[in-house]
């Protein structure tokens, strides 16, 4: 466990440290660039040196069958894999060195693919858990409610406040987690993640288990939210309306190699792309 | 599907307020503005204001009142309500690890006995006044729950339960073994002398009951309050997010082991302060009288009966557990005390897993709601611009219907 | 006569109701495709109907009440594919084939059986006996519709079946699922988002909103509607 | 040397009753995925219904045959009426429910029976001659009885998993019971066979342990060995036979030969020195030494 603060405060206080923003999108200058990214499990080779960039406000789709590495290469990004080789680096910082609890500090939220939310608690609580890594507030100060404390936790609650009313989720902002439609726990993941204020957010297949129609409003939300806040985003997804919808960028991998890097208008008539991933209907 | 034309970049920039997703059967939100789901009237009182100020002192009141009134009983009842404060901070150390951070333990009966052979070793060995030696035991305990909490740096679940069962197993064969300081099997006894009353009080050493009924008292809700603050701070989010969900609270930036290990830590150091205090109250210590792998399956009944995760469990549950071997008759840890609580736990588990305080909970909050006064005024009173659009496609759903 | 014929089916979790009467036919060797938006009740209907949940109404297979036990749904012909998947991960792909025929005691058979689905889907007697839990995505959905397979049912339920899943995948699923409705006449119930992929195998759809039908017909009629095709189909 | 091989001797003893207790609670985890903490004392209470069954002047095989059954349907149950109906809400009310049947069938059998210590016969041959001499050590006739139970449970417990329809349906319960339900696996019959045959082997564990001097029956007497059956599974991952059994007669000599070459852990300390044991191997490997390591998919 380090010992090292990588997290201000909020706004008000001054961040000494580089890591986490402190403004929205003046802050977004840092971009997520992948190097050779190796990794073999047990002989097989599971991503076959990777490369490619986010570049800071862009987002970024990254498409390709299953078993092609996606969630990998995701698994590598959020530190629950090391790579076996290669360099994943984010603006200055070498990712790899970070602990898996430190990303979010660095400015790197995520979503899961099947929702990973805490089920007894409030949506509130939910969205201010997101707000951790920006907070210093410490475990005795919090147990006494020291002043200085409290007003630190107040500018996370008003953040939080904020993007549940953005994200249309104050009606059940004091409900707990379980029980709540799909749909609706959707956001409050994006609510949670967004807490951090994060520059770059990693969406693991958002679409999943929507219709058209509510795809479609996430795309918008999504894209709004990015225009508003200025965070890069890393796209996973199979949906391919979403992702040539919103993406600035598309990666394709298949059996672990990048097989196509480019816009989205290009994705669609690229051979290799259409053979392996998205077959006839393209 | 075919890849459809990419019908969501043409979205006009920032016109639109965020499109609000058709969530289903999204049931009538509870509106905090005192209206409850059932449409029933809810007292609504806003945090920080002069009607939630007027019902704390209400309730700082009629704390101080049952508690003047208790203190009139006579000895033996106050020595009962003594335990049962003294169990109840217990309890309260244990609801921080096992109820909030979601980590069973059936060790504390370990913390408990250090705690209080802290306390009685420091007294009947080194002639220390009782108060002085509370530090010391918070100290040791503290430490000995970062030690149990280590494991759950890479253990979870039952595996975890596993260690701190051994961990409650073990401390008496250690009592045991280190006979020179704490009297082995034997057991200690601390002379009453040594437990009198500080002389600031006034009280004699007659009086040491009522004066470790109030001390008790006053601790029990110290710790209540520090435990509140502290599963309400950023802390405690951790604690909780850990407790529901390990991965997402670590990439949300919580550290989970440190966590874990911190709740664990703190938890044995107030349960620990609750084995120092019982020194004081009882005076004489033996390794299988109070700290055996039954005090945990007490500490645990109380716990879950009380109501986990819950603010008022711990002292419901304290008294349950204290007086409940009594209405069976048997005043002892006999067998039919054990058979008891086997029971209880068992039934309360299928019949009311919230626990008594949680069952309260709901009850209370289906009539009063507290709102943090930060909270936006709900989409009625608001200004329009804040209003959610209706669902995009409501018509469509309301032509199919009419077919 | 309908193979599988649901009446007025209401159901839900606990206190609270998503089902308000259900009634949706089946007919033998038909393709049904269910649509609808999050919440409408889709799944809710599978797993009432594969014995899941408690559901009250009237669900009849041949026109004889059909038991609300799992194992006895899956004993009189009906096999669900879980959204999800649901891989036995820690057995390997020949092991979840041979749980997938726990109703049937015809060994010589089950041994034919589980030859066949590993050349219809060729991936799974490559993989024989790896552990489930290793396979990919695509690879554990052809495993799941695999062992719904094996109890050799008249109905199978497919619930979300290409749920992350690449779309060539997806397009080799259904081209599959079409192939066994063809050869075995195996009648199916699909919940799926992809809705025109869906819609291509189907005779009837039905669509489902806030836990009632709220309108069924051919594909062609649902393709005629603009409404729906906004919703559902993203064109 | 003799010395030596007589601690070996009854260190392997021991570890064959936590190796045997340790196949129980390996038996529930592979069925339910829970880790039974009432085991010990389940195998206790049958073990007292087994002693008692002898003081009515029932022959001893009868009344284990008797204690195996009940452990049987009392294991299968508990799980039916109150493990079954919690276990879809959380492990720690799976957990509870365990810890309420620990301190519950305890004092039960203490009320039934009393709390004095119980002298209960052997199976085996087991009188002051009844041995044979192993370079120079003597090996009783109940201690070889215990290697042989073990030996042939391990051995039908393996054929039963590798080579059983119920088996394989028992694992694929434990792995996904909603996935073995919807494939028509009898789910509820599947998860009481596994617990009833849980309790049968923790009785079969019970009445072969008492006999073995010094231990006689007392209300304490199967904690020590549930807590040392605990690190035998562990060391196994909790769901490895073969791992179980290595871990229970690993622990059985360690102790013997700690309790009889280091002085300050003897005796007193054993419960202790398997805490160790247990911390330890968790903190090295988590899954244990055999058991298989779950792939991490978020």
């Amino acid at each position: 466990m380090s010992a090292t603060t990588r997290s201000t405060d909020p706004p008000e206080g001054h961040g000494t440290t580089a890591a986490a923003p402190t403004s929205t999108a003046a802050a977004g200058d840092r971009a997520l660039r992948l190097r050779d990214v190796t990794i073999t499990f047990g002989g097989v080779t599971a991503l076959d040196a990777v490369s490619f960039e986010v570049r800071p406000g862009r987002i970024c789709g990254l498409i390709g069958p299953n078993g092609a590495g996606k969630t990998t290469l995701f698994n590598c990004i959020t530190r629950i894999y090391v790579p076996s080789s290669g360099e994943i680096r984010w603006g200055d910082i070498d990712l790899l060195r970070l602990r898996p609890h430190a990303l979010a500090g660095a400015g790197i939220a995520r979503t899961f693919q099947n929702l990973a939310l805490f089920g007894a608690m409030s949506v509130f609580d939910n969205a201010m858990v997101g707000g951790t890594s920006v907070s210093r507030v410490g475990l005795t100060s919090g147990a006494l409610g020291w002043p200085p404390a409290r007003r630190r936790q107040q500018v996370l609650r008003d953040r939080a406040w904020h993007l549940l009313d953005r994200l249309d989720l104050l009606d059940v902002a004091e409900r707990p987690a379980a029980g709540l439609p799909f749909g609706t726990l959707k956001r409050v993941e994006l609510a949670r993640a967004l807490m951090s204020q994060p520059q770059l957010l990693l969406l693991d297949e958002p679409a999943g288990g929507l219709t058209h129609s509510e795809v479609k409003d996430l795309g918008s939300l999504i894209t709004s939210l990015r225009d508003e806040l200025g965070f890069a985003a890393l796209l996973v997804e199979h949906h391919m309306g979403l992702v040539l919808g919103i993406s600035d960028h598309v990666v394709a991998l298949d059996f672990g190699r990048t097989i196509f890097e480019g816009s989205p208008s290009e994705v669609r008539d690229n051979p290799d792309v259409v053979r392996a991933y998205l077959g006839r209907a393209a | 599907m075919g890849v459809q034309e990419p019908t969501v970049v043409d979205d006009p920039p920032r016109a639109a307020p965020p499109g609000r997703m058709p969530s289903g059967p999204v049931a009538a939100p509870g509106s905090p503005r005192g209206r409850g789901r059932s449409g029933r009237e809810r007292l609504t009182v806003i945090e920080g204001s002069r009607r939630h100020w007027a019902l704390r002192a209400l309730a700082v009141v009629v704390v101080v009142a049952v508690l003047l009134q208790a203190s009139q009983a006579q000895a033996f009842r106050v020595g009962q309500f003594t335990n049962v404060f003294i169990i109840a901070i217990a309890i309260v150390g244990l609801n921080l690890v096992t109820g909030h951070t979601g980590l069973l333990s059936i060790g504390h009966s370990a913390f408990f006995g250090l705690g209080a052979y802290t306390t009685g070793v420091l007294v009947a060995r080194y002639d220390a006044a009782p108060m002085t030696t509370i530090p010391v035991a918070v100290v040791l305990s503290f430490a000995l729950g970062l030690l149990v909490g280590l494991p759950s740096l890479r253990i979870k679940g039952l595996y975890l339960a596993l260690v701190t069962l051994a961990v409650g197993v073990s401390f008496p064969e250690i009592i045991r073994r280190a006979e020179e300081l704490t009297g082995g099997a034997a057991g200690l006894v601390v002379r009453s002398a040594s437990l009198a009353p500080p002389a600031w009080t006034g009280l004699g050493r007659a009086q040491r009951g009522i004066w470790m009924f109030w001390v008790s008292a006053a601790v029990l809700l110290l710790v209540m309050w520090l435990s509140r603050n502290l599963v309400r701070s950023r802390f405690g989010l951790g604690m909780r997010a850990t407790r529901d969900h390990e991965i997402a609270a670590a990439a949300s930036g919580v550290r989970v082991a440190r966590t874990k290990i911190l709740a664990f830590g703190v938890s044995g150091a107030i349960t620990g302060l609750a084995g120092s205090l019982f020194t004081m109250y009882i005076g004489a210590l033996s390794p299988d009288g109070s700290f055996t792998l039954l005090k945990s399956i007490e500490l645990v009944t109380g716990l879950v009966l009380g109501g986990i995760a819950t603010q008022l469990g711990p002292l419901i549950g304290a008294a349950a557990v204290v007086f409940l071997p009594q209405l069976t008759g048997s005043l002892s840890t006999g067998p039919l005390s054990g058979v008891v609580f086997g029971v209880v736990l068992i039934t309360i588990v299928f019949v009311m897993p919230e626990g008594i305080a949680g069952r309260i909970g709901l009850w209370v909050r289906r009539r009063v709601a507290v709102v943090p006064a930060d909270r936006p005024r709900p989409a009625g009173d608001a200004p329009p611009a804040s209003t959610p659009a209706p669902p995009p496609h409501s018509n469509t759903h309301n032509r199919w219907e009419d077919q | 006569m309908s193979l599988l014929s649901l009446t007025d089916v209401t159901a839900g979790y606990g206190p609270s109701e998503v089902l308000h009467g259900i009634t949706l036919d089946v007919d033998p060797g038909e393709v049904v495709v269910m649509l609808g938006a999050n919440g409408a009740g889709k799944t809710t209907t599978m797993q009432a109907i594969a014995g899941l949940l408690t559901w009250r109404g009237s669900i009849e297979l041949d026109g004889r009440p059909l038991p609300q036990r799992p194992e006895q749904v899956v004993r009189s012909g009906v096999s669900l594919v879980p959204q999800g998947r649901g891989t036995l991960g820690a057995l390997t792909v020949l092991e979840n084939l041979r749980v997938g025929a726990a109703v049937r005691t015809d060994t010589g058979g089950i041994g034919d059986d589980i030859d066949r689905w590993c050349e219809v889907f060729p991936v799974l007697g490559r993989r024989s006996r790896q552990l489930a839990g290793t396979l990919s995505g695509g690879e554990q959905q052809m495993l799941a519709v695999a062992r719904a397979l094996m109890s050799r049912p008249r109905l199978l339920l497919c619930d979300e079946p290409s749920l992350g899943l690449a779309p060539i995948v997806v397009q080799e699923l259904f081209a599959t699922l079409a192939h066994i409705n063809e050869t075995d006449g195996t009648a199916m119930l699909i919940v799926e988002q992809n809705a025109e992929l869906a819609m291509d195998l189907a005779s009837t759809v039905y669509l489902l909103d806030v836990g009632t039908i709220a309108a069924s017909g051919t594909p062609a009629d649902f393709r005629a509607d603009d409404a729906v095709r906004t919703a559902y189909l993203g064109y | 040397m003799e010395l030596f091989l007589e601690r070996l001797i009854s260190g392997l003893t021991n570890g064959s009753i936590y190796a045997l207790l340790a196949l129980a609670l390996v038996v529930v985890f592979r069925g339910t995925g829970t880790l039974n903490f009432a085991q010990g004392e389940l195998a206790l209470f049958t073990t007292f219904v087994a002693w008692w069954l002898t003081t009515q002047s029932l022959p001893i095989w009868f009344a284990i045959a008797a204690a195996l059954g009940v452990g049987f349907l009392m294991g299968a149950l508990i799980e039916r009426l109150l493990i079954r109906p919690v276990a879809k809400r959380n492990d720690m009310a799976v957990l509870i429910v365990a810890l309420g049947l620990f301190t519950g069938l305890n004092s039960l059998a203490g009320l039934l029976w009393g709390s004095e210590t119980k002298i209960m016969p052997s199976p085996f041959p087991n009188g002051e001659s009844d041995f044979i001499s192993v370079g120079g050590a003597r090996l009783y006739g109940d201690a070889l009885g215990v290697w042989g139970a073990l030996i042939v449970l391990m051995g039908l417990m393996t054929l039963l998993f590798r080579f059983t329809k119920v088996g394989l349906h028992m694992r694929a319960v434990a792995d996904n019971a909603t996935s073995a339900t919807l494939a028509g696996v009898r789910t509820s019959r599947i998860l009481a066979i596994g617990w009833g045959l849980s309790g049968a082997i923790g009785a079969l564990a019970g009445v072969l342990v008492t006999p073995l001097a010094p231990q006689q029956l007392s209300l304490t007497t199967m904690f020590s060995i549930f807590i040392a059956a605990s690190a035998a599974a562990l060391f196994g991952g909790l769901d490895s036979l073969v791992g179980a059994v290595v871990g229970g007669l690993v622990i059985g000599v360690l102790e013997a030969m700690l309790t009889g070459y280091v002085s300050v852990i003897g005796g007193s300390l054993q419960q202790t020195s398997a805490l160790l044991i247990i911390v330890v191997i968790l903190f090295v490997k988590p899954t244990g030494l055999f058991g298989t390591t779950k792939l991490v998919r978020v």
